[in-house]
């Protein structure tokens, strides 16, 4: 199993300013010397709570933001060396889809423009096979050729994400952010948009880098997920051992906040206290230190390193003192 | 038998949009009993939030209207009743708490400007007894060092705090039900496990009825103890909580249990789904709602929209029901 | 490889937003009606642009002061001039004012508002709103006059220095809609494919400040047009011709020997085309307004 | 302390605007603008009495040297001698400024306050045909061009065929009753104009406030109207509404009052204005461009301040 995309403590930092003169005075350090490999194929969902830098990260892989250290490489290609012309040509292997489907689309464009649009910019093919790719792509997410014309607002939410998934299809990319792809979808509709993430990904052969807040919906989807928390990877493992065997404080806690759809299954739950720390002024040492159950003096020292503990099989890593 | 807190009978509601007369509401009936809670479910657009707007009389008016049907609390008929007499059920008999933490306090007074208002107004209290209460209420809700923090700024507060805050305000008065509207949606997970921890300890003390608006079925599971699935203004299903998750009879409450994600071991390749999307309700399908995007639609459901039907206190509205649970038909 | 082709029920025509727009706009009578006396005015001035009629306006042909006649069906003025056909022909005065001001200010507008939004803090950003600002904070008129100076007589100092005034607002609201528009995420969409910066601001953002620029251009055309007649009256604005604000500053001298005839006649022409245009810009803001509009 | 801090550094950044406005005015109107030898020389001078002019008014000196002369003439507020008169210019504007702001106050206050009050009126019944009498009555006061309504009301209220109540023109003011006949019809027009815009403006300002989540959370609650439109929406529309106003101040002050005064003879800053633009007073000019940019950089302080007031969520830091 090849590797399609290495991130090697990547960092992204954005400016504080302040003071008299509106100078420089902090650093918001949304994610933090994050590394992880995503196989081809595969999809690897990260999870996290609102603020935690998860949609950062997407992001910085893309070069949307710029990353403020650290490598990504792609299917062997230094994507944070590119200069600005060979990033557009690299902008074909890698693509992203967005959460929110009134938003992700341009409203005065139909939909035949938006999907064109991303086949002329790289000048790929002539105007007849061009047309021919889109309504191929149409095909592929589950919408007929009679939406060619039509503007964004003239379909539902679901709609729109399948407008969305397509676009990010033209390029025939091997490598897909998606940014809470379903997290602003009812749940039947939900259901429709995962299923098809899921095939392109067997049948295409697509890596996806699946963020969402949503556990249920990660682990449903991905073969590896990450836990993220105030810019830090502190678990990575496979979907069944994430199940199976939780081991960071923060994912266990996680898993137990998620009211299942299960009367029965009243769990007595671990419920953490008090919220998120600012990322501004986040604490010392492992910055999940302040609510966890577990923490000890150490904790505060310095933040622990990710370890795999599983020595044979896939790899579990966790960032924690206790292992 | 009880008599119900709450009832519900028949609501229609209508908004005039720029497109043409919405029935947002149509014909919905249920029953609140003193001390449950009850969940009120469903997509987008069904109708669900609209449904406790009504039942405070906040329906925006224009373009909404309540055409006809009746909600009675404790037997005194609700819908028609002037705006002054509306004032003095709302907060005091009926609190309200909403989805938004962020937007839904007043930014520029402080939370005990905000909560002593309340309690003034509708216990006639001084300002300094409503301050105690008002502190004391905050501890209930678990905000600590609630003396210092009454004075400060909605926007000082995270989310989690904020619709603690709520909570604490819409209980301050004792009223006999809470109308909350998708209370957690905007919370993280991990806070929303508190906030509503807090909320099933609260009203399980005080006694409060709880009609809970979500479109979370995980959440409805955790904390109600019966739930009416709404689809496209009109009740779907209405069930005790243990058959509803157990064997639901409608269709599509049976379609939206299997289609959510689940934390599993073993992967599925494909989730279930109910194929296409909710109606728009300007156009809705003749006979059912539900019966384009229904795998047991035939005929009879293209004629008629089915009406609810009880069964040992379980209704659905089919003419296709799956079986109830413990039966053998 | 697809099984799940979507039943979409579509409508059999497709719609852009402008198609919605229209259809609302249309079944607003306020609006068809303002829209209606608006294009009466128009055709008035293009008559007049054309020859066709109110070319009679400087011919000093009549007794002065005469009342309303069949050759002066609105008597004459001091000189004797026909004040019907000087209030006539200054229709086209206040439309060539009203038409140049409103789409240069607002092409300015647009423009410079969508760069100053789409480059928020770097140099290109501060640059113009410190340009804005200033502009802002110079006195109209005086500003109006320091270029009449600077331009030594040149008939469109007054133009010029009412686009260089006018645009400001327009620049702001875009420049807000932009900044909100642009962490919109087809704009990073766009981005993603690898779209260069020069087509992400005008094919993907500035259409969707369309509507702003289209209101704002009536708003600034009215504005134009009241600027007009303040200062032709205080000798600074129109210098060859006639115009509606020069007939009311001939008119101050009139009204006090009881000649009202010059001031209500232009008085009357500006406040009707005014007010329909108000009226109309209401209407067509309502129309376009992209939260209703999608609604 | 915090507050004069911020003050401070709010005045710091303010300087590119005050030299942004007097550079492009001192480009346009002293630099491009007229000449001025011609009319101080006498017939047939010499060439060395021309000259001598010409350095008297410092036309040899390089352009910077005389804008650095123009901004140490406003830091030290000393603008000189009026070319038409001779007299101080800092003279001048003592005598004529509290004319202009006796003249324009009563106008802006009440056109403001009246604006508020029919603003909330027209909110509070929105829809309904109070709502459409208001707002339609703002369409015709926006309508109306300001000339043609102080035209309007100096017939009908001053003059001989009018009513003829009030003085037509001048300002002989000595007792507070000659005040109120002098200020009632230039008031009058100058409120009839604003309301219009203002009313629009601050309706929609509180319909917007209305619309929002905390209003809806005041009236599940049971807050009653009153408290619910003076209170809770009124507080947090003040915002809007005091930057409105205090970005006004500065123009209604120049531009507000050149008209009036120099439609009604009144001597106040606006007719000095409005003179030297006609006879090319230069003093004159640069000390109105200059201190209205001074007087713009300070409403944008206080803008701030009043903000950090009404609004706890604004940090001056």
């Amino acid at each position: 199993m090849s590797t399609l995309l290495e991130v090697k403590n990547l960092k992204k930092h954005f400016p504080i300013k302040g003071g008299f003169f509106r100078h420089v005075v902090g650093q918001l350090k949304a994610v933090d010397d994050v590394s992880f490999t995503i196989p081809k194929g595969h999809t690897f969902g990260l999870v996290g709570e609102s603020g935690c830098g998860k949609s950062t990260l997407g992001r910085a892989i893309l070069r949307l933001h710029e990353p403020t250290g650290g490598e990504i490489r792609l299917g062997g290609t230094d994507i944070t060396s590119l200069n600005r012309k060979e990033l557009v040509a690299h902008r074909k292997d890698m693509q992203i889809i967005f959460q929110d489907p009134y938003a992700s689309l341009s409203p005065r464009r139909t939909v035949m423009q938006t999907l064109l649009e991303p086949l002329e910019i790289h000048r790929i093919g002539d105007a007849a096979s061009r047309k021919k790719k889109v309504l191929e792509l149409l095909d592929i997410v589950g919408m007929r050729a009679n939406v060619l014309h039509r503007y964004p607002h003239e379909f539902s939410g679901g709609q729109r994400q399948r407008i969305g998934i397509a676009r990010a299809l033209t390029l025939d990319p091997k490598f897909i952010v998606a940014d809470e792809a379903v997290s602003a979808l009812d749940v039947s509709v939900q259901s429709q948009v995962l299923n098809l993430i899921a095939r392109l990904q067997r049948e295409l052969h697509i890596s996806f880098l699946f963020i969402s807040h949503d556990l249920a919906v990660v682990q449903h989807i991905s073969h590896q997920i990450g836990v993220m928390y105030l810019g830090k990877l502190v678990e990575i493992a496979s979907s069944t051992d994430l199940y199976r065997k939780p081991l960071h404080p923060y994912t266990k806690a996680l898993l137990s906040a998620i009211p299942m759809p299960d009367p029965d299954t009243k769990s007595d739950r671990t419920i953490l206290q008090g919220d998120v720390p600012s990322p501004l002024h986040p604490p010392s040492g492992c910055p999940f230190r302040t609510r966890c159950p577990d923490a000890m003096p150490v904790c505060e020292e310095a933040m622990p390193e990710l370890k795999n503990l599983n020595e044979n099989g896939a790899s579990h890593e966790v960032a924690c003192y206790l292992y | 038998m009880t008599q119900p807190l709450l009832s519900v009978k028949d609501l229609v509601i209508e908004f005039s949009t720029q497109r043409g007369i919405v029935r947002a509401i149509d014909g919905v009936t249920f029953d609140i009993m003193p001390g449950e809670t009850l969940g009120l479910v469903g997509e987008s657009g069904c109708g669900k939030s609209v449904t406790s707007l009504a039942i405070l009389g906040l329906i925006p008016s224009p373009p909404g209207r309540i055409v006809s049907g009746s909600i009675k609390l404790e037997g005194r008929e609700l819908v028609g009743l002037s705006e002054s007499d509306y004032r003095h059920i709302r907060g005091k008999e009926i609190s309200m708490i909403f989805q938004e933490p962020m937007t839904a306090l007043n930014p520029v007074f402080t939370i005990a400007t905000q909560m002593t208002d309340v309690l003034m107004r509708h216990q006639g209290m001084t300002r300094k007894q409503a301050r105690n209460r008002a502190i004391e209420m905050l501890a209930l809700v678990g905000i600590p060092s609630p003396q210092k923090r009454i004075d400060e700024y909605p926007h000082q507060m995270s989310g989690g705090m904020r619709q603690r805050v709520m909570i604490g305000m819409a209980l301050s008065c004792n009223p006999k039900l809470l109308l909350a509207d998708e209370p957690t949606t905007a919370l993280d997970v991990t806070t929303q496990a508190q906030v509503l921890e807090q909320m099933v300890k609260l009203q399980d003390e005080l006694g409060t009825s709880v009609v809970l608006v979500t479109h979370d079925l995980g959440v409805v599971a955790q904390s109600c103890s019966r739930a009416v699935v709404m689809y496209a203004g009109r009740i779907a299903e209405e069930s005790a909580i243990q058959p509803l998750f157990q064997a639901p009879r409608h269709p599509y409450s049976e379609g939206l249990l299997k289609s959510i994600p689940r934390i599993r071991e073993e992967k599925l390749d494909e989730l279930p789904t109910i194929p296409g999307t909710v109606p728009d309700l300007l156009h809705l399908p003749a006979g059912c709602r539900f019966v384009d995007r229904c795998y047991k639609a035939d005929a009879a459901c293209h004629q008629q929209e089915p009406p609810l039907e009880w069964q040992n206190n379980q209704a659905v509205a089919c003419y296709h029901p799956n079986p109830a649970a413990g039966s053998n038909a | 490889m697809n099984t799940l082709a979507e039943e979409t029920s579509l409508p059999k025509e497709s719609e852009s937003l402008w198609g919605k727009a229209w259809y609302k706009f249309r079944r607003d009578r306020t609006g068809m009606i303002a829209l209606g006396v608006v294009i009466f005015f128009m055709f008035i001035a293009l008559g007049v642009w054309a020859g066709l009629w109110g070319s009679g306006w400087s011919n000093v042909g009549g007794d002065m002061w005469a009342g309303p006649s069949p050759e002066h069906w609105l008597g004459t003025n001091i000189i004797g001039q026909d004040i019907y056909s000087r209030a006539i022909y200054s229709t086209k005065t206040a439309f060539e004012v009203g038409m140049v001001v409103a789409i240069l200010s607002t092409i300015l507008g647009g423009i410079l508002g969508a760069l100053s939004g789409y480059f928020t803090n770097s140099w290109v950003d501060e640059l113009i709103l410190w340009l804005m600002g200033v502009l802002d904070s110079i006195p109209f008129y005086l500003f109006v006059a320091a270029i009449a100076y600077a331009l030594q007589g040149y008939p469109y100092s007054m133009h010029i220095a009412m686009i260089a005034t006018f645009w400001t607002t327009t620049a702001r609201l875009v420049r807000g809609e932009v900044i909100k528009l642009k962490n919109f995420e087809f704009v990073e969409a766009a981005r993603a494919i690898g779209l260069p910066q020069g087509k992400i601001i005008f094919r993907h953002i500035m259409p969707n400040t369309f509507h702003i620029l289209l209101v704002q251009a009536t708003i600034v055309f009215v504005g134009a047009i009241k600027s007009e007649v303040i200062l032709s009256f205080l000798g600074l604005g129109v210098v060859d011709g006639v115009s509606w604000g020069l007939m009311i500053a001939e008119s101050t001298q009139e009204v006090q020997a009881g000649h009202y005839s010059n001031f209500l006649t232009a008085s009357t022409f500006l406040f009707v085309l005014v007010m329909a245009f108000n009226m109309f810009s209401d209407s067509l803001q309502d129309a376009l307004d992209p939260k209703k509009v999608s609604a | 302390m915090e507050m004069l801090q911020y003050a401070l550094r709010k005045f710091i950044t303010g300087i590119p605007l005050i030299i942004g406005v007097t550079l492009i005015s001192f480009l346009l109107m002293v630099y491009f603008g007229p000449d001025k030898t011609y009319e101080l020389v006498g017939k047939n001078a010499t060439e060395e009495q021309i000259q001598e002019i010409r350095h008297q008014l410092g036309y040899d000196k390089p352009f910077v040297a005389r804008y650095l002369e123009y901004l140490k003439e406003l830091a030290t507020f000393d603008f000189g001698y009026s070319d038409s008169t001779g007299e101080r210019v800092n003279s001048i504007l003592k005598r004529t400024v509290p004319i202009s702001l006796a003249l324009i106050t009563p106008g802006f206050v009440l056109g403001n306050l009246l604006g508020i009050a029919l603003a909330l009126v027209a909110a509070y019944y929105r829809g309904h045909w109070l709502d459409k009498l208001i707002m339609g009555g703002s369409v015709v006061g926006m309508s109306v061009s300001f000339l043609i309504v102080i035209i309007a009301f100096q017939i009908l209220l001053s003059s001989n065929d009018g009513l003829g109540w009030f003085p037509v023109r001048g300002w002989n003011v000595y007792s507070f009753w000659d005040y109120l006949r002098y200020i009632t019809v230039p008031t009058l027009a100058t409120v009839f104009v604003a309301l219009g815009y203002n009313t629009r403006f601050y309706r929609a300002v509180i319909v917007e406030e209305m619309g929002r989540d905390h209003v809806r959370t005041a009236k599940a609650f049971g807050t009653p109207p009153g408290e619910l439109l003076f209170k809770h929406i009124l507080k947090n529309a003040m915002i809007p509404i005091i930057t409105r106003i205090m970005f006004s101040i500065p123009l209604v002050v120049i531009s507000g009052s050149l008209l009036v005064e120099s439609y009604f003879g009144i001597p106040g800053v606006g007719k000095v204005t409005f003179d030297a633009i006609t006879t090319g007073d230069q003093p004159i000019l640069k000390a109105v461009v200059g201190i209205t940019a001074v007087l713009f950089v300070i409403v944008l302080i206080l803008n701030d301040i009043f903000y950090k007031l009404v609004d706890p969520r604004v940090s001056l830091k």
